[in-house]
């Protein structure tokens, strides 16, 4: 879908921002490019709708090299939402989401209704953020405004850079997994950058580190990131304690449940559905502050875990 | 064209630049006047502006007025100074009659520029850095003096070069009145038909005026406490620097 | 003429006789209602169609010193030499291209405006803030497009700004016209100086004030008007 | 001044006669000048021409597109010939001088000519360079004339261009021999040349011999015996083109030319500029009693 | 130590930004202050040292009340590291230190040699820094400045808002732990203000919860916050996960080591020391790929811990 091979820029000052990068993105995939600051995250994310011009290299959209199409085109098809959210400060919420559909010429009417929609999906009730400015919005509805902005051409490609850099924690994971969601429904082509590992971790299909100098240091699957770092840089990057955040990519394996046999009920605690990650399992048990978690598939209990139970299937997933 | 010719000859005969009214002579009483204006512009309007600015309120309104003023015709002011009974030596000069009547016209010329880059100066540094002065317990004076007026500095100081300038090139209407400086030469040219002696006049003006400019840069950027990391707005030359006058309106707007 | 009848029965000087010659005096400006209107109008059309044209000349300028930095520093430096040009020698020496014309002095005061406004303008348009700029690019905005649909709305305060500053000047500038008989309320006040006429004097300048001050609350007004996103905004 | 504006209402308000076309009339802006051209404006528009006035603060600025998009101006003999004179034959050129205005216009023929302009009748009222004293130094020192003066040192408050000027400073010094210690240059008939004259900064004071005002202020004229000024009787300059293409102008402007003279100008001046009254109410005061409206 | 009293602060424009707050902080003590954006933090901290006056309740520091106290003496005996650490711009590293000893009215040389020392203190090479500009350092570098600045009056008290917030997450972590290794050494009482739940567990000796209004929700040391949250508002904003976050709060106990006998060198992976928290010996054990983790205490094994015994640790840590 989009791929770049032996992409490179090099500023005019002589400031090597990516030096020389291939980098394939499926159809579908939500791709999240993490590194340290100033690695070329941002360069890499401008060069692929031509905000930036690579110095060297192609650059592919689905087969098409992107330099042969007019600018102005290209970026139609492609929706992006900056680090910054850059909404325009001078029209409506609703006219900003407008924006896209009425460069396309599409008809007022057609563009509003469009616009009503995806506000509805973004969380923002039309009828009451439609005609506020985004300076009467808090951070967090204006990310999710700028978000909206970019699905409003229904693009089959976006670009999102730091897209929840601006906003507290809190309410970014709330941004986080409506996004999430959001994504299950749309199966849009994504790029997301962020220098926020555990982001990249919980977002990406596959996640891009990057090391300064815009190289490529691992390009993986989160939990293949987390259990076997390429090299000393990248196992750093994640950190200390990456065996803690692997439980969270790694899903729950029916084949090391225990059985429920012999567990008392006062044992237990809360279930918990099959389809959690190892991680839940574990908060799950700490919280309630019992021994064992029950499984359950639908309303049926498939098994117990323990946390050496959990630890075994964390073992396991990387053998896979 | 004959125009230039004379000029040119104007200029590079020694003799319109000798004597009592000879450009030099001229020259030096325009300057005088233009630096006693602003140095009158400046003892009335500086500290009232910086003060309004570390309080942080009531300078709009001064701003404003200040820039109303703008709109007096310094022509108008001048001759009301001048019919008016005024109390002015008897002696002609720079400090004479038409020469006092001149000074209060321009140094009230003056002041909108000074007020105006003067007050949002101070009152535009950072409110961490105010902030941060505050908390380690600095007095109002001492945040005043250690800390709002050098970063006020570079836009102070564009404030009183932007003045001069304009200034000395309204200096000039003083020979509307009989005043001092250069402009008689340029209506003296003029009424005697002498346009090339006329042009002369306002070429020297001019330069004059370009030169100030450039001295008055270089002042500003010797006198900037920070050494600027290099950065999208240069300030030097004639381009003036940072939003002064315009910035602040921009506020007085806003609010 | 009517005016006769007063001018017959002024046995006791007016409060504007040379022999009296206050400052302000009502009889005056009941007298010469006439002609301070006409000066007054005449002042405005002066100073309108100056700013208009010093408006249509800096645009494209402003535009140029952003396009090509290496320009910026001569069109700055250009604009301001001229306004260091002094007008006792501009307007006589527009005269022989322009006539004795309104114009000459629209011209010469749109030149002296040019300072301020570029300069204005070209601030204007670098206070569009970068992430806005680079938003509607990314969006698919064309150079023209984003032009008049973003970065002019968003320069808006503060060339609106400018725009004050250099009005309340060309207000005071267009009195100098009185050179070249365009001089609106500059022709009374020249009237006033050369013989005296302290009422007149008095009378023009501080209609001259009245007059700034009214341009001055209109640009606000429209610039308030203009700029709703910006009400409520505070820091 | 500044009444230009008006004076077009007046002239489409009391257009009588068949439309002649437009005209276009400059004049300086002080008083005297502005009254003759509101005279010439009121008699041309009742002739019926579409009058345009022009009043500008001196004469350069419209000398220079006169005759090309000027018709008619009030002017004075020696003013436009030496101004003339000057342009075609540089400011350091020798003046005309000659003290009676029909002479000088003759002498000056040549120069109209090429500048393509004809002065119509020339009027007895002369409005030449004057010089005044307090009433009181006349008195004390028995002064009535410039001669008077002779071998005296006085400070000169006169117009900026006065130095070296035959009807002026150098007039003064070679003609008079009067001894200027100071010339402080204050204006013509200005009220700081008057001011300084009145409180003892300078003793002799320029102005005009139409000068209504000095009386008011105790200030009294000296004669100027030896004659330095040159003949400056009113006369209507007119463009040559313009006047074969409208003789009738002369017939309308020349009998102004013969009722005016110099104590009238004086007077009328000194209601404009003492009681001021307006200056278009004092025209039509004066040409209607003249009959002339 | 510092102590308010029903304080309360009502800003003009009507908005209560704090309602009416009880708090101690013991001498020696760092507390923090957490909350969502706009609850109250930063107010009731600049009311500690007079930035803001409170319009209801009492502040005293050491039995004084500060309203008695002229605030610009009170300031100086208080160090404050503001938000957006506000250096001076047009003053080199080294005077920007400096200010607060030379307003004391020290001498050029004494002020001069603290200050150095700070630096260095705080990281900082003073032949390196000392001579450059606010502006030629980076954001990680500039918050340590303001932090040495806060401490070059060497006071007793030591107020701090989101002194780590400007820098990215891989910095933030350093400059956590060196402020902490430098409280160790420093003992000054510390009021700390973040929106970062993991910094205020990390940091805080007590944990002071805002909720919107400056209400106190809960003001307890990080393991009782994880561990039993007050209300259902402290458990939302401390996170489904808290179960996990205790672990990083809680110390290994010897009592639940299992012991060494019949563990095979094999099965042991790097060993820790037994002043770890569990969370260390939880990571070291996913890192490892391992099914046990050798205890140390010096150089000697005093047991094992499984994931199991982590567990069990876990849940007696609230029992005792
Ligand atoms: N216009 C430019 N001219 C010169 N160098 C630049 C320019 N823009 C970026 N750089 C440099 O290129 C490098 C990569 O920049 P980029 O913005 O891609 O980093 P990033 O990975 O997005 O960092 P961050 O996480 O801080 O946003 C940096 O060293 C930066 O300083
Ligand atoms: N000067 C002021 N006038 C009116 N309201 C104010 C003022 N300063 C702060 N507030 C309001 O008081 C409340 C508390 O502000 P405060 O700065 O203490 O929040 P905070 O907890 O520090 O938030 P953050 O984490 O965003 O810094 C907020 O609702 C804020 O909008
Ligand atoms: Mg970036
Ligand atoms: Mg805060």
């Amino acid at each position: 879908m989009i791929r770049l091979a032996g992409v490179g820029k090099t500023y005019d000052d002589g400031t090597v921002a990516v030096q020389s990068l291939d980098l394939d993105v499926e159809a579908g995939e939500l791709v999240v490019l993490v590194g340290p600051s100033g690695c070329g995250k941002s360069t890499t994310l401008k060069m692929i709708n031509r905000l930036i011009e690579p110095t060297t290299g192609s650059i592919e959209i689905d087969g098409r090299d992107v330099t042969r199409v007019d600018p102005v085109k290209l970026r139609r098809g492609i929706g992006y939402v900056i680090q910054q959210v850059g909404l325009f400060p001078h029209q409506r919420i609703l006219t900003n989401v407008m924006t896209v559909p009425l460069l396309y010429g599409e008809s007022k009417a057609t563009a509003r209704a469009r616009a009503e929609e995806l506000m509805a999906l973004v969380g923002l009730d039309p009828a009451t953020y439609a005609d506020r400015f985004p300076h009467q919005l808090s951070g967090g509805q204006r990310q999710r405004v700028g978000v909206a902005r970019a699905l409003a051409a229904d693009p089959p490609v976006l670009l999102m850079d730091e897209p929840f850099g601006a906003v507290d924690p809190i309410v970014r994971v709330r941004l986080q997994d409506e996004f999430l969601r959001l994504q299950r429904d749309l199966g849009k082509t994504v790029v997301l950058v962020t220098h926020d590992i555990d982001e990249a971790v919980k977002m990406g299909d596959r996640v891009a580190v990057f090391a300064a100098g815009g190289r490529l240091a691992q390009y993986a699957t989160p939990a293949e990131l987390l259990g076997r770092p390429a090299d000393d840089f990248v196992a750093d990057f994640v950190g200390s304690t990456r065996g803690l955040r692997r439980l969270a990519v790694t899903p729950i394996d029916p084949a090391h449940l225990e059985p429920l046999d012999g567990v008392s009920m006062g044992d237990l605690g809360a279930a918990i559905d099959v389809s959690s990650t190892l991680e839940e399992a574990l908060a799950v048990l700490l919280r309630d502050d019992k021994a064992v978690v029950g499984v359950k598939q639908g309303a049926q209990f498939v098994g117990v875990l323990t946390p050496n139970g959990i630890h075994r299937a964390l073992r396991a997933s990387l053998a896979d | 064209m004959r125009v230039f010719s004379d000029t040119w000859a104007y200029l590079s005969a020694g003799s319109s630049w000798t004597g009592d009214r000879g450009l030099l002579h001229l020259m030096l009483q325009q300057l005088l006047l233009t630096g006693t204006a602003l140095v009158i512009a400046l003892v009335l309007g500086l500290p009232l502006a910086l003060w309004l600015g570390h309080l942080g309120r009531g300078g709009l309104l001064a701003v404003n007025i200040s820039n109303v003023g703008r709109a007096v015709p310094t022509f108008a002011l001048l001759a009301l100074f001048v019919t008016a009974d005024f109390p002015g030596t008897r002696e002609f000069g720079p400090y004479g009659r038409a020469g006092l009547a001149t000074l209060l016209a321009l140094a009230l010329f003056a002041l909108p520029p000074i007020i105006t880059n003067a007050y949002v100066a101070v009152r535009e540094v950072p409110a961490d850095v105010k902030q941060a002065a505050d908390g380690m317990g600095m007095t109002g004076l001492q945040k005043f003096r250690r800390v709002e007026l050098p970063l006020a500095t570079p836009l102070v100081l564009s404030g009183i070069r932007l003045a001069l300038v304009q200034v000395w090139a309204t200096a000039t209407i003083a020979a509307l009145v009989a005043g001092p400086g250069l402009g008689r030469v340029i209506t003296d040219g003029f009424a005697r038909n002498e346009f090339g002696k006329g042009i002369a006049g306002a070429v020297v003006v001019a330069v004059v005026a370009l030169v100030l400019e450039l001295v008055a840069a270089a002042a500003q950027r010797a006198l900037d406490p920070v050494p600027r990391a290099p950065r999208r707005n240069r300030d030097g030359g004639m381009s003036g620097g940072r939003p002064s006058v315009a910035a602040s309106d921009a506020e007085s707007v806003g609010a | 003429m009517t005016l006769l009848a007063q001018v017959a029965t002024a046995a006791q000087p007016s409060c504007y006789s040379r022999l009296t010659n206050e400052w302000f005096c009502g009889q005056y400006l009941h007298d010469r209602r006439a002609d301070i209107v006409d000066a007054t109008v005449q002042h405005l059309q002066i100073t309108v169609y100056a700013v208009a044209l010093g408006i249509a000349i800096a645009f494209p300028l402003a535009l140029l010193a952003r396009r090509l930095p290496r320009l910026e520093t001569t069109i700055l430096g250009a604009s301001t030499a001229l306004y260091t040009i002094p007008s006792l020698a501009l307007l006589p020496l527009l005269v022989p291209f322009t006539g004795l014309e309104m114009r000459t002095v629209v011209i010469g005061s749109a030149l002296y405006a040019l300072t301020i406004l570029v300069r204005s303008m070209l601030e204007g348009l670098r206070s569009v803030p970068d992430d806005v700029r680079e938003s509607a690019v990314g969006l698919g905005y064309g150079a023209s497009r984003l032009l008049l649909r973003v970065e002019l709305p968003l320069a808006l305060p503060v060339m609106m700004a400018g725009l004050r500053v250099a009005t309340v000047s060309t207000v005071a500038l267009t009195t100098v016209g009185t050179l070249v008989s365009y001089g609106g309320l500059g022709n009374l006040i020249s009237d006033g100086v050369f013989t005296n006429f302290r009422a007149e004097l008095m009378a023009a300048a501080v209609l001259c004030v009245v007059l700034a001050v009214v341009l001055d609350l209109l640009i606000v007004l429209v610039q308030w008007l203009l700029t709703p996103w910006t009400r409520g905004a505070q820091a | 001044a500044g009444d230009d504006l008006s004076s077009k209402d007046t002239s489409s308000s009391s257009s009588a006669s068949a439309d002649q076309g437009d005209l276009t009339i400059a004049s300086q802006s002080f008083g005297e000048a502005a009254l003759v051209a509101e005279m010439y404006n009121q008699l041309l528009t009742k002739a019926g021409y579409h009058v345009d006035v022009k009043l500008v603060d001196s004469r350069d600025a419209y000398i220079g597109i006169f005759p090309k998009s000027v018709d008619v101006v009030p002017e004075y003999v020696g003013g436009i010939v030496n101004e003339l004179n000057a342009r075609a034959n540089g400011d350091k050129a020798k003046p005309f001088e000659a003290g009676d205005g029909a002479q000088l216009a003759a002498d000056g023929k040549q120069l109209l000519d090429d500048a393509g302009i004809t002065l119509l009748d020339v009027s007895s009222a002369t409005d030449t360079n004057a010089f005044f004293v307090t009433q009181k130094y006349s008195d004390d020192n028995g002064v009535t004339k410039l001669s008077d003066l002779s071998g005296k040192s006085v400070v000169l408050a006169a117009a900026d261009d006065c130095e070296g000027r035959l009807d002026c400073e150098a007039g003064l010094s070679d003609d008079y021999g009067i001894k200027i210690s100071k010339l402080l240059p204050l204006g013509y008939a200005s009220d700081q040349t008057y001011k300084s004259v009145i409180d003892g900064e300078s003793q002799l004071g320029e102005t005009s011999t139409t000068d209504g005002t000095l009386a008011s202020q105790g200030l009294v004229v000296l004669e100027d015996d030896q004659q330095i000024q040159p003949a400056q009787n009113l006369v209507p300059a007119v463009g040559t083109q313009f006047l074969s293409d409208h003789p009738d102008v002369a017939d309308v402007l020349n009998p102004l030319m013969a009722a005016l003279t110099t104590e009238k100008l004086t007077e009328l001046n000194g209601r404009i500029s003492v009681d001021r009254e307006d200056p278009k109410a004092v025209a039509t005061d004066f040409l209607t009693s003249e009959g002339l409206l």
